[in-house]
């Protein structure tokens, strides 16, 4: 039979996801998975209120934990993704680290802190910069940089990875306080448990590993 | 009794109107009044259209107070044509007919019909907005007919029409609102019409009624300054006395006192302009004329094939012909004498 | 009509078409054929499409009853039932997207009953959709024809009652087509508004291909891998929408007095 | 008007109220005074009103034009035109915000030749705010006005010409008085549209408390960590934008015909 | 020349209107046709309204025709009042002195001014949905005068007026469009007015002239069947003979030929239906009336003071007494003979 496979997956998931989906179904003949892609605290919030969903891929363990009732088995950890400094290509404005952020005339534009992604900076950088924004989501933060908005702002690696030219990446060290973590997991109501066992483990094993190392993302 | 009977209060605003009228089933009732006298808003009332504060409307046996606008079988032809301006002439006039539940072919058939009626046929396909305003008013005619309704209300229907459309309306009217089961209530400012097409008149007056009866009887005796100047006839108020009627100064004028006439009373003296003679001032002319009196030309206004004279002073009017007012240098400012054979005056009660 | 007009029409126009021009300046045409046969968006521009148009005629249906009666009908109660129906308006959609969840979801009241009832699970179908497209397009409609109503007045309505049209024949043949002009532009806006709506669908209807997600949630999913590509799909959108309006606005719709 | 009307009318009202119910019911209202009293949500707010405010009244300064001379204009670019101005509406308004920040922002053209010559940079500004929010709302101002002007006609406009006022004197004492009802929805359209505008504030115009971020934005920072205070803070934006529609759509703007 | 001339080609439809004519200043116009003639879409050409296809509209001396509306310095009284529905009444008549410039209070002064001329200041604080029909039109008539333009379009001042408020009007008009350097169209569709306002009238007919001069002359001799209706005279086509007029049937009438009538061309027999006698049918009378042709009634109508009766046959109309036509027991239906002296028939050549 034809069975179809609902994943709700972190946005920030769409490209590695999006070519996972092609090899998973060509190894799983009869099984189309199909995504759904938004902030995963809204997921977690769909999945509260009745949403029919297999799989739960999430940006952050926060999210996740919103939705353990709802969860087949334990949460693991497919990939991590880290905090960099994106400034325009070629690194014009000479960025070497986050103290480089504090200079007087330099637009740093950061996410909230009650996103993710801010989350992350407040944690890494503390209080110390001053930005000229704090975004919504780290895509505002990296679409004012590839806009020339700002000439430097704090976003994930498989950010700069995805901007391909338009950005150069700047690593720091502080980065690696702040390590977010993508869990996932089946759901408890899934009419699939066999096919969402099979897709997590899917994400979890070699082939998920090459499309997520691919955009960039780190091992768990 | 079949036909209407209305008992109305209403008020606009400061405007009270609070009238009370029957129109027997088959007659025509006109309602002549100055302007703001109430007769559009009289029809708004009788049709539902407004509220009475008080009031009942009695059609054909039903008592219509309560019963919505649409139920009530009541036309009404406003002053202002209103025709829908989406839809073609054909489909206004087809617009009654049709809400009663007749079929669209059914219903374009009786809008011709009517249309042709008013000499209107060929516009059929026009959108009102290519009409002229005599034209509009024709169509507006021919869809408040259409509805064939138990009662129509009628505000001004001749008015914008030239005189040709005019006529033929006028007999147009004169055919449907004879109708056995059918009565009607026509406003108008046309003594005319009101002589042709109506059998019972009532004359309004800042929302009241201050005059009513048969048409002829009002015309040729009316009671209010308003009914005598728009009746063309000549109104002097006074005391009655057996030989005619004495004026409050002191002035008598001779002539014949109506049956109903009291001496003593209050009445009114009677004459049509035509009665009245005009000769240049200075002495009065030998002769049967027996009521003269000084005067001083104020206007003259042509008056369908003749002059007719107002006078300061007296306040007379006279008709006189255009060779008369050539022939006497006629003009306003010129002194003249005026005299009415008594033959020619009656004398009749008047209502204060 | 004073020449003076032109400058601050054409400063709004300026506003208006500048940052659109901008766009496509800075947009890879070149690559936009490419973008716009991809399954994704066309899938996207499909689903986009249908239930724009399908939450459009219930706006109409639902709204033109209710911007008569709030137009028509006197009393407090009406008073204040129109403010309240500016509400979807002026809630945030992802909001408002939750709103829906809350009342429609599994735990909602009128959800569980639903479910318990039918067994009909409205979140994340199509559905549901096109309810969150309804629900935020909804006031454009009523508040556009409201204010339509009231400066168009009742005198032809009275005009009709008199010859014998009893209150549905009003509405069907004199109301409505009087309203036409302005239907015409209340469709409009609440197509547009529904064409665009995001933040409400994807809180209550989720982002799944060919169900759920509408064109605004793909262009949000490219703009996470290529924000290039997301812009090209954004303008796909706008030329169809353009395209839609001005075939789907005949001259009916433009005022026919 | 026919009672049967009232059925859809109701459903509509249903469609619009309930879900506004059930959110309200599931929120704990216990903790609202606390959260309305935060610094964030009040300096939100306030930039909300002031920022909604702007930009209403210069889509009215600049949209009235742009309606007038669209009604009544002739010629095929007027159709063009006419067809131009509903672009923000269909554009997602992320995407719009990509236009404006490509336009006006250090790189683009028009942003570009600004910062030259004057030093100023609007990205990031309170007026980029202004700037974006015009720019979502204008269509909904210049579409309503412009349907109302279409079926009310050019007849007084030509009376007024007959007893010798020039051009400007008609508009500004005929037209725009006759106008009023519908600026009203225009007014109340285009504010609650501005007060609700998320997607392209955030990409133009950032979000930094107390210069950019409005309500939305600090509802939709509030949501991904506390749904429920979001929430909160979104019914105090609603019930503040609908005690500003009620207070400010004086009767004047009802309709006074 | 100062005043008015205009040659105009413009079309609305299918209609067109082809017309040219002069105003000298200091004279009134009347324009008189049927309904549909041009009339409306005449003044509305001359405004500027309506854009002509080909013509010039020259007023003063100045060539306004492509000058725009409001700097044409002509006021139109359209058909419909129009007030603007967002000002008082006094606010409305106030718009045009402001629009020339005037303070707040110098033209709300003025404005007071035309609305008492018109019997209207009561009315001042009112909003024009608080008028009746009437007072709207004197409203706008006031409107109209208020702004004092060089020249005033007048499109039917008087329907929908009362009876008095139709002869202060007429008398207000009469003052105020003699002013020196204002000349005025009015149209009309009385002949009344025209008598008594304009001193020269052209009749429209589909658009085109089809009548003009001076207007006594044109009532008194008119040469189309709509202007000897509304002029209330009988016309009866045929060629001129010496005696008289022969009609297309061989019949003869005898009567006075006017100076430019030549014998053997065409011409008209014009004489008034007061002149027209009626006898019970059978034997012609004896005595001075030399035409008698035999008819039978159509209609009956009153007619001012007097029942016009309506023939069918002859077409002739004639004026009773309603004594004369109880006597006679006339009514539509009755065969009769009607006799016109020769004396009282005139033969003016016709124009086809
Ligand atoms: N769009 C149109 N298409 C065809 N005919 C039209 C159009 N608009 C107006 N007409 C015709 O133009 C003619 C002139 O109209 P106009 O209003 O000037 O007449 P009028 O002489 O003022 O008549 P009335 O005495 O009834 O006011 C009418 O016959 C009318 O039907
Ligand atoms: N809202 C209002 N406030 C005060 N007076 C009003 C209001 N509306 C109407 N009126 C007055 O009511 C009176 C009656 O008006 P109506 O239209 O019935 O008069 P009418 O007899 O039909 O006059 P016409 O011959 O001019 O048509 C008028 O004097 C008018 O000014
Ligand atoms: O959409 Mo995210 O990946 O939760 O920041
Ligand atoms: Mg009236
Ligand atoms: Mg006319």
């Amino acid at each position: 039979g034809h069975s179809t496979l609902t994943v709700f997956a972190a946005a920030s998931l769409t490209e590695s996801f999006t070519a996972l989906e092609k090899r998973f179904e060509a190894e799983h003949t009869g099984v189309d998975v199909v995504f759904s892609f938004a902030g995963s605290s809204q997921l977690a919030q769909q999945i509260n209120e009745g949403a029919r969903a297999d799989v739960f891929a999430s940006a952050d363990e926060a999210n996740m934990n919103k939705v353990t009732a709802h969860l087949a088995g334990l949460p693991a950890v497919f990939a991590t993704n880290q905090l960099t400094i994106a400034v325009a290509p070629g690194n014009p404005k000479g960025i070497r680290g986050l103290a480089d952020l504090a200079r007087p005339g330099l637009a740093v534009v950061v996410c909230a802190p009650q996103v993710p992604c801010g989350a992350a900076t407040r944690k890494a950088a503390g209080t110390a910069l001053k930005p000229v924004s704090e975004e919504q989501d780290v895509k505002a933060v990296l679409t004012k940089v590839t806009a020339g908005e700002a000439d430097a702002g704090l976003v994930y690696r498989t950010d700069v990875r995805s901007a391909g030219e338009k950005v150069t990446g700047v690593d720091f060290p502080e980065a690696a306080q702040a390590v977010n973590r993508y869990p996932i997991a089946a759901l408890a109501e899934s009419a699939q448990a066999e096919a969402a066992r099979q897709f997590t483990e899917f994400v979890l094993g070699p082939a998920g590993r090459e499309e997520l190392t691919r955009v960039g993302f780190g091992a768990p | 009794m079949t036909g209407l009977t209305a008992r109305l209060t209403l008020s606009r605003g400061t405007f009270t109107l609070d009238v009370d009228l029957s129109v027997p089933a088959g007659t025509v009732l006109a309602v002549l009044g100055p302007n703001g006298a109430g007769k559009s808003t009289l029809l708004d009332g009788l049709v539902g259209l407004h509220r009475p504060d008080r009031g009942a409307v009695v059609l054909g046996g039903r008592d219509v107070t309560a019963v919505p606008v649409h139920s009530r079988r009541i036309a009404l032809l406003a002053q202002d044509a209103m025709l829908f301006p989406h839809l073609s002439v054909l489909d206004n006039v087809a617009f009654a007919p049709r809400s009663a539940g007749l079929g669209r072919a059914t219903a374009r058939d009786r809008a011709r019909h009517w249309l042709s009626e008013v000499d209107a046929g060929a516009l059929a396909d026009r959108g009102p907005a290519q009409l002229s305003g005599g034209q509009a008013q024709r169509v507006a005619v021919a869809r408040a007919l259409a509805g064939e309704p138990e009662l129509l209300l009628l505000d001004e229907p001749l008015a914008a029409l030239d005189v040709d459309a005019a006529r033929a309306v006028r007999g147009l009217l004169r055919r449907v609102i004879r109708a056995e089961d059918r009565c009607t209530v026509l406003v108008t400012h046309d003594p005319l019409d009101a002589l042709t097409l109506a059998d019972h008149v009532v004359v309004l007056d800042a929302g009241r009624v201050v005059e009513r009866g048969p048409v002829r009887d009002v015309l040729a005796a009316p009671r209010t300054a308003f009914t005598a100047r728009i009746a063309g006839l000549n109104l002097v108020p006074g005391t009655v006395t057996g030989a005619g009627l004495r004026t409050g100064d002191g002035q008598v004028i001779a002539g014949v006192a109506a049956a109903d006439a009291v001496a003593g009373q209050a009445g009114v003296a009677v004459f049509p302009p035509s009665a009245v003679a005009v000769f240049p001032a200075g002495d009065p002319p030998g002769g049967s004329p027996r009521n003269t009196v000084a005067a001083t030309v104020a206007t003259l206004e042509p008056h369908g094939p003749v002059i007719r004279l107002r006078t300061a002073g007296s306040g007379w009017a006279a008709d006189l012909t255009p060779a008369a007012v050539a022939e006497l240098g006629l003009e306003p400012g010129v002194p003249v004498r005026l005299a009415v054979k008594a033959a020619a005056v009656t004398v009749h009660p008047a209502l204060d | 009509m004073p020449r003076l007009l032109w400058v601050p029409a054409a400063c709004a126009l300026a506003l208006v078409v500048l940052p659109v021009v901008g766009l496509v300046l800075r947009t890879d045409l070149a690559r936009l054929p490419e973008l716009v046969v991809a399954p994704a968006a066309l899938s996207a521009l499909e689903l986009s499409l249908t239930t724009a148009a399908m939450s459009t005629v219930t706006c109409v249906i639902l709204g033109v009853p209710l911007a008569v009666v709030l137009a028509r009908a006197r009393g407090r109660a009406v008073r204040f039932l129109r403010a309240v129906v500016l509400l979807p308006l002026v809630l945030p959609p992802v909001v408002g997207g939750l709103a829906l969840l809350y009342l429609l979801g599994r735990n909602g009241f009128l959800g569980y009953a639903l479910d318990a009832a039918t067994g009909v699970r409205l979140p994340f179908t199509t559905a549901a959709v096109v309810i969150a497209q309804t629900f935020v397009a909804m006031p454009f409609l009523v508040v556009s024809l409201e204010g339509a109503l009231r400066s168009a007045g009742t005198g032809y309505e009275r005009v009709a009652a008199t010859l014998g049209a009893r209150p549905w024949t009003v509405f069907r043949r004199v109301t409505l087509p009087l309203l036409l002009p302005a239907l015409g532009s209340g469709v409009v806006l609440s197509f547009a508004r529904a064409l665009g709506e995001f933040g409400a669908t994807i809180t209550f209807a989720g982002s799944l291909q060919g169900v759920t997600r509408t064109l605004p949630l793909e262009v949000y999913a490219q703009s996470e891998s290529d924000v290039d590509s997301a812009v090209a799909v954004a303008l796909l959108l706008v030329v169809v929408a353009i395209l839609v309006i001005a075939l789907a606005r005949p001259r009916a719709l433009e005022g026919v007095r």
